[in-house]
C-alpha cells in the first residue's frame, strides 16, 4: 500500500513538473519584455538593461526556466510587474481567502449532500429519491457562475435583497453568504449521486443479502456491513470535488468580486502580468494535484484488499 | 452463468445499426429524457431562428444604455442601448455552435486516443495517459483562461482548448470501456484469425463502447456549453459587439439592478440548455446501463 | 472587474498610469464662461444646503488605489493619491472650480513684459502642518525638487522654460522666477496641485504641507486617514475635522459602500449606477461637465488618412450626440473636433459640424473608396466609454459604406509600441487643458503622445509657435484661433464630445460644486464639504 | 474421502429419518409487477439430517425458492401463495423481527459464490461472530464456539486466520468459512446455494464431505441447490427435480436414479457424461508425423511460469483431451498453440511446419487451418454484428471474398446444427448452447484440421453440453483434429482417445483414455478419479455411454 501510495505520489510531482514546463513554455509566448513591464514607460534604457541583467533575461531560455523553477521550489515566486512586489506577498491574501471560501463551501455542502444521498439510497425509487436525483441533476447542470447569477438575481439587491452581491472590504459577513451558497450548490450535486449510487450497490450487494440472512439486525448490516464499503468512493468523490473547486472558484470570485486567487488571476491576465499569472496557474493545478492524490490515497486506504497485503 | 432472458425469441429481421438504435429507444422511454429533449429543442429552435425574427440588427441603438420600457422594445436596451431581445436572439447559435464544435472534436479525439490505449496497452497506453494526466492536472477553465490570455480569444481557440481538455476525459472513459471489451473473447478470436489491429479497433472495439461513447458525448456537450459561457463571461470568449449570451451576461451585469432582463434572459436560456442535454444525458447513461448489462454479463 | 466596468479602471502598470495621469493633469486655464452643472444634483451636492457646520468626519471612497499609493507631493501617481495630494498641500496657484485660476498661497503671480521673469509674492501668515512658516525658500525648495535634473518629477514638464538655479528669494515672502524663454504657461503649471509648495528639507515618509488636512494614517491601496489642519490659510476651513480617503480600485464595490453608508462620498459613479444612486433618497449624484474627451485618432501620415478627405469624411460619419447618448449614456457634451474647451481661445465660432452621411460618402469616394473602405480601430478600455465609442463608431461607420474591424487592446499595453502604438486609426482619452499645453502634450513633432503626426504640418505650426512666443492674451489668442481653424478643417482627430463626471454623495454631505477640471468631486474639494450633523 | 465412501454417507443419511424439519407447500413466487410465476405450486419436506438434492438448469427458479425458505425474496418479487414452515413456525406469520431471530438460528444460507458473499471490508473474526446469534454466550465462549466449527470446517482457528480479510483466502477457504459462518449457529435447516462451483472436484469433494458430516453431526436438514446432477446423486438423500418453476419429479435418491419417472429427469440423467473407467476400444499410440507436435514447451506471464517442458501431439482425426484444473496451465497451453499467448519457448509445430509465436506472425495458411472456440459463448460474439457477420469476417480475411456468402454461412451453420436463418440474428436474440454453436460455426467455416476447444461446455447447462459434444463428435467424424481442453475428467473418459493430464503446469500423465482411466498411473490423475462424482444409471433406455446413444438421441434443449 505504502508502496502504491509513494508512487503516486511521484506521478503527482512529475505532473507538477510538467505543469510548470507547460506553464512557463505558455508565459514565455506572451509579448512584451519583462524588464520594461516591470520598470513601466519611462525608466531610463540602462535601468532596464540592469535589471534585465538581474532577471537574467539575456540567458538562454532554459536556463532561465531552471532558475524559476528553483525560485520555486525556494517559495520565490518572482516579482508581480503590475505592483512591482513579491508574487507570494501579492497572493498570500488571495490564496487565505480563497481557501476559506472553499473550505466553507465544502463544509456547507457535503454533510447535506451526504444526507440527501443516503437518504434517497434507502427510499430508493420513492417521491424524495426522485426528488433529489431531479434536483441534483437539475443544479449539476447548470455552470456555477449561472447559479450564482440565479442566486444574486433572487436574493440579491435586485431581488429578495437579502445579502449583498459584491465582496467589498469594509462588508460584513453577509456578504459571504451568495458566494459560499453558488459554490456549494456547484459541489454538492456529484457527492449525492455517489453517496446514493455507492449505497445502492452496497446495500444490494450479496455481502449485505448474506449478512441479512445471517439474520444480522438492520443498524448492524448499515453500519457494520454497509458503511465500511460506501466510505471508499464517497470519500474519493468529495476530495474530487474539492479539486474541482480550486478551478470553479474562478468564475465565482470573478462575479461575486471576491479577493481571492480567482479574481488576481483575471487582473494579471488583465495586465499581462506574467509572473503572477504563472504563479496562481501553478498554484491551482498543485492544489488540484495535491487533492486528487489525496483522494486516490483514500480510495486505496479504504479498500482493505490493497490495505492488507494479500497472501 | 445464465442464459440470457430473451432466448430463443423470434429473430428481429432487421435492426438498424445494432444496439446504437436500441439505445436511443430506451432512452426515449424514460419521462426525463423527452423533458431534455424539449427544453434542448426550445432554445436552439431559439437560437436557429431568432435571429430571422429578430425586431431589430443586433448593433443597432433602440434606447439609451440600461433603459427601460423604451417602446418598440420588449426588454429595452443593453449596456450600450441595443435591444436586448435581438441581441439574446442573436446570441445563442455562436454558443451552440463552439460548444457543438468543441465537445464534437473532442469526443472523437478522445475516443481514438481512449481505444488505442486501452487496446494497445504498454508503454504507448502509459505515455498517453501520462500526457492525459498533465492535461488533467488544469482544471478546464484555467486551461482556457490561460492559453486565451496567452493568444487572445479566438473562435478556432475556444474550440481547441475545449476540445483539448475534454480529450483526456474522454479517452479515460472510453479506455475503461475499452479495456472491458478487450477481456471479452470476441476480440481475441479475431486476433487469433489475425485481423488487422485498426480493424479490431473499428469492427469489434468501436461498436461495443457506442453507450458509454454518447453518454460521453452528451456529458461533455453539457460541459462545453458551461465553459463557452463562462468564457465569454469572463471577458475571455467572443469579443463585443458580437452577441453571445455569455458575453451579454458579462456586458450587463453592471446594469442587473435597472435592466435585469439583458442578464436574466441569455441566464435562464443558458440554465435550460444546460438542463436540458444534461436530462438527455442522463437518459442515455440510464439506458446504456440498462442495456451494457447484457454485454457484460 | 474594473476592466469590464464602465467607470474609470485603476491603471495598474506605471507607464499608463503615469501619462493619463499627466494628462489628466492641467485643466484649461483662464476659463471662458462658466459651464453650469446640470440638474438638482449641484442643488444638493453645491453650497446650498444652510449654513455650513463644522465637524464630524468625512468618508471618502475613491476609485482606484494600490500598493504603489504614495503620498509625496509631487509625484502622485494615481488617483487616490491625486485626492489625498489635495487634502494635505496647496500650490501658489490653484483652478477655481469654474477653471479659472486663482491664487492660493500666492498673493501675486506677475509676469515681466515677454514673461521671461515671474515675480510671486506669498500670502502672509502661512503656515505647515508642524506649525513652521511657509516662507519664499520653501517654495523655491519645493520648485527646485521638482525640477531636479537628476530626477526631474511630474511637474518638470510643464516648466521647461524654468531656470532652476535663476530661482531667487527676493525676500522671506517674494520669489523670483527667471525662465530661459517666453514661459506664458507658467501660471498654469504653478496651479497644478503636484506643483505643490512643501518645507524644506520635505520628506515623503513625513508628509509635511500646508493643505486643509494633516495626515494621521496611511495605509497603501486601502486607506487613509486625515485631520483638521488648523492652520490653513483659508478662514474656517476645513469645516470636517477628520477625513478618511479609502481607496476602491472596485465599482460595484464602491458604489455598495455609498449605499450601505460606510463612506458619504464616492468619485466616478459607473453610468450604469446612477439610476441605482438615484433611486435612493439619502443619495444624490453630482454631475460635473468636464474638458475631458475621448477623441479618435487618425493618423495624418499613414494611409487611408493621409489622405484629407478620408479624415474629412470620418469626421462627417460621427453622430455626435448619438455617440454622447450610446457611448457616455448621455452624461457629455457634443464636440466639434476641436479640444482645449476650457481655453478662452477656443473657438465656439465654429460651425457645429453634424453627420453627412451623403458628404462622408462624396469624399471617400473622391478619395477613391467609392466601393467601400475597411479600416481597423485599435480600442482599449483606457478610460469609461473609449469602447463603447468604438463600437458606435463602428455601427455609424457602416452607413458611410466603411467597415471598421475592432481591435480590442489590452488597456496596459494600448501605449504600447509592441502593440503598434501610435496605431492608423485608435482612440485615446485626455484632460482639459489649454491649447498650447495639449498641443506640446499630443501634436508638435516630438510629443510624448503624438498619436495624429499632426505636428508636421507647416502652416498649424507656424501660427502655434508665434502664439507661444506672445504674451499678450488678445494676440496670442488669435494666432492660437488660426491654428485652430486649420487643424479644424484638416486635423487628425475626431472630438466628438466631452466627458461629464458623475460623483455620489450622500444628501448629508454639502458644499461641493461641480468643477470643470476633470477631478471628480469639484477638484477634491474636501475643505469646502461639510457634513450635516 | 472415496466414492464409497460417498456411498455409505448416503445410505447412512437415508437410515436417519427424523421428523420434517422444513415442508414447503404449493409455494408460489412471483415477478412484479410483470406476475410472471418465478416458481409455482412447489412442495418439498426435509427431514432431520438429511440433504434434500434440488436440481436444475439455469432458469428453472431454484435459487428463488431456496431464499424463500429463508423469507428472503429478491428486488421485486414476492411470494403469492403457500406456506413455508421451518421448526413449526409458518415464515408467513413472522414479523421482520421474527425473522431475524429465525435466520442464522433456525435456517441458515451457504451462498453460491463466497467470494462476494463474504464482506471485504470485515475480518473473518466479526462475520464469524455476529452470525453467532446467542447473545447469552459470553466473549470467552463465543470465540471458542467459532474456533470450534472452523476446527471442524478444517480451517485453521488461530487468531492470526481469524484476523484475515475475505480476501486473503483461497477459493476453498472462503466457501468453507461460508460453511462454518452457516454452522455456527446450529441451525435446523440449511440452504446450500450451488456452494462448490468454481471448485476443482478435489477441493468440491472435500466441502461436499465437510458438508455431509456436518448436516449428519448437527441434525442439520440440508437443501442443496445444484446443477449437477452428478454432485447431487452423490450427496443428497433425496432428490427434487425443478424444471421451469415447477418440481417435476421427487423421490429417494436411489429411487431417481434407477427409475426416472418424469422425461425432463431422464433427460437431465442421461445428459450427464458419466465417468468411463473401461469399455474404450483400444487406441494404441496413433504412428505417422502428427498434425500438432508441441515440444518442451516453456510459457508463462512476465516473471512467473505456468506451463513448462510440455510435450503434446495431436494427429489427423483424432481428438486429444487437455484435462487440468483451474490454474493448471491448461489455457495457456491451448492459447499458446492458437497464437493468442506469445510468452513462450519451446517448439510447436503444425503440419510439419514450425508455428510462430503470436497469430500475427503466422501465415494466414496456418491461421486458416488452427481454428479456436473459446470457454465462454456470452463473450466471444460481438454483441454489435450479426451472426453472418461474424462467421463471414475471419472469412473473408483468412479464405477471401466468397463467391456467395450466403451459402458459406449456411454450410458453416450447418454444420453446427443451426438452421440457415439464424444468420441475421444478433447474439443477444441467441440462447447460450446457440452461442456456442455459433462460435463453433464460426470456427469450422475456414475448414480448419484442427479445433481447439477451450472448456467450450462448462459455461453451458449439462443437457445444452451433451449436444456440443455430439456436435465436436461429427466434427471429428469429418476428420477434423480436436484439442479438447476442459477439467471434466468424465467428459473426457467419453470424447476423447488420448488424453493428457495437466497438473500445475506440468503434464502428469499422457496416453490413450482407455489406459489413463482404467489403469491411472500418476496419483493426483487416481485422485480425480476418485473424486469426481458419479452414480450408475439403471434404468430403462439408459445409455451405458454417453457419447454413442447421444447419437441417437433427438436434439433436444436450446
Amino acid at each position: 500500500m505504502t508502496r502504491l501510495i509513494v508512487v503516486r505520489l511521484l506521478f503527482g510531482a512529475l505532473t507538477l513538473w510538467a505543469v510548470s514546463l507547460v506553464v512557463f513554455a505558455a508565459t514565455q509566448a506572451l509579448p512584451g519584455d519583462a524588464a520594461q513591464m516591470i520598470l513601466g514607460r519611462d525608466a531610463t534604457p540602462e535601468r532596464v538593461e540592469a535589471l534585465r541583467d538581474q532577471l537574467d533575461l539575456h540567458e538562454p531560455v532554459a536556463v532561465q526556466y531552471l532558475n524559476w523553477l528553483q525560485g520555486i521550489v525556494q517559495g520565490d515566486l518572482g516579482t508581480s510587474y503590475s505592483n512591482r512586489t513579491e508574487v507570494t506577498e501579492v497572493l498570500s491574501g488571495p490564496v487565505l481567502s480563497s481557501l476559506t471560501l472553499m473550505g466553507l463551501a465544502a463544509l456547507a455542502a457535503t454533510p447535506v449532500a451526504l444526507l440527501v444521498g443516503a437518504v434517497s439510497a434507502l427510499r430508493r425509487d420513492r417521491a424524495f429519491d426522485h426528488a433529489s436525483s431531479m434536483g441534483t441533476l437539475v443544479v449539476a447542470s447548470i455552470p456555477e457562475f449561472v447559479v450564482g447569477i440565479l442566486l444574486i438575481l433572487l436574493l440579491g439587491p435586485g431581488g429578495l435583497g437579502w445579502f449583498p452581491s459584491v465582496y467589498s472590504r469594509e462588508g460584513g459577513p453577509d456578504q459571504w453568504v451568495l458566494p459560499v451558497l453558488t459554490l456549494a450548490f456547484a459541489v454538492a450535486p456529484p457527492i449525492v449521486r455517489m453517496m446514493r449510487a455507492t449505497m445502492i450497490e452496497v446495500l444490494e450487494s450479496e455481502y449485505v443479502q448474506q449478512a441479512r440472512l445471517k439474520g444480522v439486525d438492520e443498524r448492524a448490516v448499515l453500519w457494520r456491513h454497509a458503511a465500511p464499503n460506501a466510505i471508499g468512493p464517497v470519500a474519493q468523490v468529495v476530495a474530487l470535488q474539492l479539486a474541482w473547486l480550486a478551478g470553479g472558484v474562478v468564475a465565482v470570485e470573478f462575479l461575486f468580486n471576491f479577493p481571492g486567487v480567482g479574481k488576481i488571476l483575471m487582473d494579471a491576465i488583465e495586465n499581462r502580468d506574467v509572473p503572477l499569472v504563472q504563479a496562481v496557474v501553478l498554484l491551482i493545478a498543485g492544489i488540484y494535484i495535491l487533492v486528487n492524490l489525496i483522494a486516490d490515497v483514500i480510495g486505496l486506504a479504504a479498500n482493505p484488499k490493497v490495505r492488507v497485503a494479500n497472501r | 452463468m445464465s442464459a440470457p432472458v430473451n432466448a430463443g425469441v423470434e429473430p428481429v429481421t432487421v435492426v438498424p445499426r445494432g444496439r446504437g438504435a436500441g439505445l436511443f429507444r430506451t432512452a426515449w422511454g424514460f419521462g426525463r429524457t423527452k423533458v431534455g429533449a424539449a427544453l434542448t429543442g426550445l432554445i436552439v429552435l431559439i437560437a436557429v431562428v431568432g435571429p430571422f425574427v429578430a425586431p431589430y440588427t443586433p448593433t443597432e441603438f433602440v434606447a439609451r444604455p440600461f433603459e427601460t420600457g423604451v417602446d418598440g422594445t420588449l426588454f429595452g436596451g443593453d449596456n450600450r442601448g441595443r435591444d436586448v431581445l435581438t441581441r439574446f436572439l442573436w446570441g445563442g447559435w455562436t454558443l451552440l455552435l463552439l460548444a457543438g464544435a468543441s465537445a464534437a472534436i473532442g469526443v472523437a479525439a478522445g475516443t481514438v486516443v481512449g481505444v488505442v490505449a486501452g487496446y494497445r496497452r504498454g508503454w504507448l497506453d502509459d505515455v498517453l495517459m501520462r500526457v492525459g494526466d498533465v492535461l488533467l492536472a488544469f482544471p478546464q477553465l484555467i486551461a482556457a483562461l490561460l492559453v486565451m490570455s496567452i493568444v487572445g480569444p479566438k473562435v478556432w481557440l475556444i474550440v481547441a482548448v475545449i476540445a483539448v481538455s475534454h480529450m483526456p476525459r474522454v479517452a479515460r472513459v472510453i479506455r475503461e470501456a475499452t479495456r472491458k471489451v478487450v477481456e471479452q473473447d470476441y476480440v481475441k478470436a479475431a486476433e487469433a484469425v489475425g485481423l488487422p489491429r485498426w480493424r479490431i479497433m473499428a469492427v469489434e472495439i468501436l461498436p461495443n463502447v457506442t453507450s458509454p461513447l454518447l453518454v460521453e458525448l452528451g456529458l461533455r456537450l453539457t460541459y462545453s456549453i458551461g465553459v463557452v459561457a463562462v468564457l465569454g463571461f469572463l471577458g475571455m470568449g467572443l469579443q463585443p459587439p458580437t452577441a453571445d449570451w455569455g458575453l451579454m451576461i458579462n456586458e450587463n451585469r453592471q446594469g442587473m439592478a435597472v435592466q435585469p432582463w439583458a442578464v436574466a434572459l441569455p441566464v435562464a436560456a443558458i440554465a435550460v440548455l444546460t438542463i436540458g442535454a444534461n436530462l438527455i444525458t442522463d437518459g442515455l447513461s440510464r439506458a446504456a446501463i440498462g442495456i451494457d448489462r447484457g454485454v457484460e454479463k | 472587474m474594473s476592466s469590464l466596468s464602465e467607470g474609470p479602471r485603476p491603471t495598474l502598470l506605471s507607464a499608463p498610469s503615469r501619462r493619463s495621469l499627466l494628462k489628466a493633469s492641467a485643466a484649461g486655464a483662464v476659463v471662458a464662461p462658466v459651464l453650469a452643472a446640470c440638474g438638482g444634483d449641484s442643488g444638493s451636492g453645491g453650497s446650498g444646503g444652510g449654513e455650513p457646520q463644522r465637524g464630524g468626519r468625512l468618508r471618502v471612497g475613491v476609485a482606484g488605489g494600490g500598493v504603489n499609493d504614495t503620498l509625496d507631493a509631487h509625484d502622485p501617481t494615481d488617483n487616490v493619491d491625486i485626492a489625498r495630494n489635495f487634502a494635505l498641500y496647496a500650490g501658489l496657484l490653484r483652478y477655481a472650480a469654474d477653471g479659472a485660476i486663482e491664487n492660493n498661497l500666492a498673493e501675486s503671480v506677475e509676469p515681466n513684459e515677454d514673461a521671461t521673469e515671474w515675480t510671486v509674492v506669498l500670502k502672509e501668515g502661512l503656515t505647515f502642518h508642524d506649525d513652521s512658516p511657509v516662507t519664499a525658500d520653501s517654495v523655491v525648495f519645493s520648485l527646485r525638487r521638482i525640477l531636479d535634473p537628476d530626477n526631474p518629477l511630474r511637474g518638470a514638464g510643464d516648466m521647461d522654460g524654468v531656470d532652476a538655479d535663476g530661482l531667487e528669494a527676493l525676500d522671506g515672502r517674494t520669489v523670483l522666477i527667471r525662465c530661459t524663454e517666453p514661459t506664458v504657461t507658467l501660471p498654469e503649471a504653478l496651479a497644478e496641485y503636484y506643483n505643490c509648495v512643501v518645507p524644506e528639507g520635505y520628506d515623503p515618509a513625513d508628509p509635511v504641507g500646508c493643505g486643509p488636512f494633516r495626515s494621521v494614517e496611511f495605509v497603501a491601496g486601502e486607506y487613509s486617514l486625515f485631520e483638521r489642519h488648523e492652520g490653513y490659510h483659508e478662514e474656517g476651513l476645513p469645516y470636517a475635522d477628520e477625513l478618511e480617503i479609502v481607496d476602491f480600485p472596485e465599482d460595484d464595490a464602491r458604489v455598495n459602500a455609498l449605499n450601505s453608508g460606510s463612506v458619504d462620498l464616492i468619485t466616478q459613479v459607473p453610468h450604469a449606477q446612477v439610476a441605482v444612486i438615484e433611486g435612493n433618497p439619502d443619495l444624490a449624484v453630482m454631475e460635473s461637465e468636464t474638458g475631458m474627451w475621448l477623441p479618435f485618432t487618425m493618423r495624418v501620415d499613414q494611409a487611408p488618412f493621409d489622405d484629407v478627405r478620408v479624415r474629412q469624411a470620418f469626421r462627417l460619419i460621427v453622430d455626435r450626440q448619438e455617440m454622447i447618448d450610446q457611448a457616455l449614456a448621455g452624461y457629455g457634451q457634443v464636440g466639434n473636433d476641436m479640444y482645449a474647451r476650457m481655453d478662452p481661445s477656443y473657438p465656439d465660432d465654429f460651425e457645429q459640424r453634424e453627420q453627412d452621411i451623403a458628404e462622408a460618402r462624396r469624399l471617400l469616394a473622391e478619395a477613391g473608396h467609392g466601393d467601400g473602405l475597411e479600416v481597423e480601430l485599435v480600442t482599449s478600455d483606457i478610460s469609461a466609454g473609449v469602447v463603447a465609442a468604438a463600437e458606435v463608431f463602428q455601427e455609424q461607420a457602416r452607413e458611410a459604406g466603411v467597415t471598421v474591424e475592432l481591435r480590442r487592446v489590452n488597456p496596459s499595453d494600448y501605449w504600447n509600441e509592441e502593440e503598434g502604438f501610435p496605431y492608423a486609426f485608435g482612440q485615446d482619452f485626455w484632460s482639459a487643458r489649454n491649447y498650447i499645453t495639449q498641443a506640446a502634450q499630443g501634436s508638435v513633432v516630438g510629443a510624448p503622445y503624438n498619436e495624429t503626426m499632426w505636428g508636421e504640418n507647416e502652416e498649424w505650426l507656424g501660427h502655434l509657435e508665434e502664439a507661444r512666443r506672445t504674451a499678450d492674451p488678445d494676440e496670442r489668442n488669435e494666432l492660437i484661433r488660426r491654428a485652430q481653424r486649420v487643424e479644424y478643417e484638416e486635423g487628425g482627430y475626431i472630438v466628438w464630445g466631452f466627458v461629464n463626471l458623475l460623483d455620489g454623495h450622500s444628501t448629508a454631505v454639502h458644499g461641493l460644486e461641480p468643477a470643470v477640471s476633470g477631478h471628480p468631486l469639484g477638484s477634491y474639494a474636501f475643505h469646502r464639504a461639510w457634513l450635516e450633523q | 474421502m472415496t466414492r464409497d465412501a460417498g456411498r455409505e454417507a448416503d445410505s447412512g443419511g437415508g437410515r436417519d429419518t427424523g421428523a420434517a424439519v422444513l415442508s414447503v407447500e404449493g409455494l408460489t413466487v412471483i415477478g412484479r409487477p410483470s406476475d410472471v410465476e418465478i416458481i409455482s405450486g412447489v412442495s418439498i419436506t426435509v427431514a432431520r439430517g438429511t440433504i434434500l438434492g434440488l436440481v436444475g438448469e439455469s432458469g428453472s427458479g431454484k435459487t428463488t425458492l431456496g431464499l424463500s425458505l429463508l423469507a428472503h425474496c429478491k428486488r421485486a418479487t414476492e411470494i403469492s401463495a403457500g406456506r413455508v414452515e421451518v421448526a413449526g413456525k409458518d415464515l408467513a406469520s413472522l414479523s421482520e423481527r421474527g425473522v431475524r431471530e429465525l435466520r442464522g438460528r433456525a435456517v441458515a444460507y451457504i451462498p453460491q459464490s463466497p467470494a462476494s458473499a463474504l464482506n471485504p471490508a470485515l475480518r473473518l473474526r466479526t462475520q464469524l461472530r455476529e452470525a453467532l446469534h446467542d447473545a447469552s454466550l459470553s466473549a470467552a465462549d463465543a470465540q471458542a464456539r467459532v474456533r470450534e466449527v472452523l476446527g471442524e470446517v478444517a480451517l485453521p482457528d488461530d487468531d492470526g486466520f481469524l484476523a484475515r480479510y475475505p480476501h486473503q483466502l483461497s477459493g476453498g477457504q472462503q466457501q468453507r468459512v461460508a460453511i462454518a459462518m452457516a454452522f455456527v449457529g446450529r441451525p435446523d435447516v440449511i440452504v446450500l446455494d450451488e456452494p462448490t462451483t468454481g471448485l476443482d472436484v478435489t477441493t468440491q469433494a472435500h466441502v461436499l464431505e465437510t458438508i455431509r458430516r456436518m448436516t449428519r453431526d448437527y441434525g442439520t436438514a440440508g437443501v442443496y441447490i445444484s446443477h449437477d446432477m452428478a454432485v447431487v446423486a452423490d450427496l443428497a438423500d433425496e432428490i427434487a427435480v425443478m424444471y421451469r418453476g415447477e418440481v417435476v419429479e421427487r423421490g429417494r435418491t436411489d429411487r431417481v436414479l434407477a427409475d426416472p419417472r418424469h422425461s425432463y429427469t431422464r433427460r437431465l440423467l442421461t445428459a450427464v457424461p458419466l465417468l468411463r473407467t473401461t469399455g474404450h476400444e483400444e487406441g494404441g499410440e496413433p504412428e505417422g508425423e502428427p498434425l500438432l507436435r508441441v515440444a518442451g514447451l516453456d510459457a508463462g506471464y512476465g516473471r512467473t511460469r505456468v506451463l513448462d517442458g510440455i510435450d503434446v501431439s495431436v494427429h489427423r482425426g483424432e481428438c486429444v483431451a487437455l484435462l487440468g484444473e483451474s490454474g493448471s496451465g491448461k489455457t495457456t497451453l491451448s492459447r499458446s498453440v492458437a497464437g493468442l499467448h506469445r510468452q513462450y519457448t519451446g517448439e510447436v509445430v503444425f503440419d510439419g511446419s514450425p508455428l510462430a509465436a503470436g497469430s500475427y506472425r503466422r501465415t494466414a495458411e496456418q491461421r486458416r487451418r488452427v481454428q479456436y472456440v473459446f470457454q465462454n459463448p456470452y463473450e466471444a460474439l460481438n454483441p454489435r454484428r450479426r451472426v453472418r457477420d461474424q462467421i463471414l469476417g475471419p472469412y473473408r480475411h483468412l479464405v477471401g471474398r466468397p463467391r456467395d456468402p450466403g451459402a458459406v454461412v449456411a454450410e458453416a451453420l450447418e454444420r453446427a446444427a443451426l438452421s440457415a436463418s439464424y444468420a441475421d440474428r444478433y447474439p443477444e436474440q441467441l440462447s447460450g448452447g446457440e452461442r456456442q454453436r455459433v462460435c463453433i460455426a464460426r470456427a469450422v467455416a475456414t475448414r480448419p484440421d484442427l479445433l481447439i476447444c477451450d472448456e467450450i461446455t462448462s459455461a453451458l447447462d449439462v443437457s445444452v453440453q451433451a449436444e456440443i459434444v455430439k456436435l465436436l463428435r461429427g466434427l471429428q467424424d469429418e476428420g477434423m483434429a480436436l484439442l479438447f481442453v476442459t477439467h471434466n475428467i468424465a467428459l473426457v473418459s467419453n470424447i476423447a482417445q488420448r488424453v493428457a493430464v495437466l497438473h500445475r503446469g506440468v503434464i502428469v500423465e499422457q496416453g490413450p483414455v482407455g489406459r489413463v482411466m482404467s489403469a491411472p498411473e500418476h496419483e493426483y490423475t487416481r485422485a480425480l478419479i476418485a473424486d469426481t462424482p458419479d452414480f450408475e444409471l439403471s434404468f430403462a433406455g439408459a445409455p451405458e455411454r454417453l457419447g454413442m446413444a447421444a447419437q441417437d438421441r433427438p436434439v433436444t434443449g436450446a
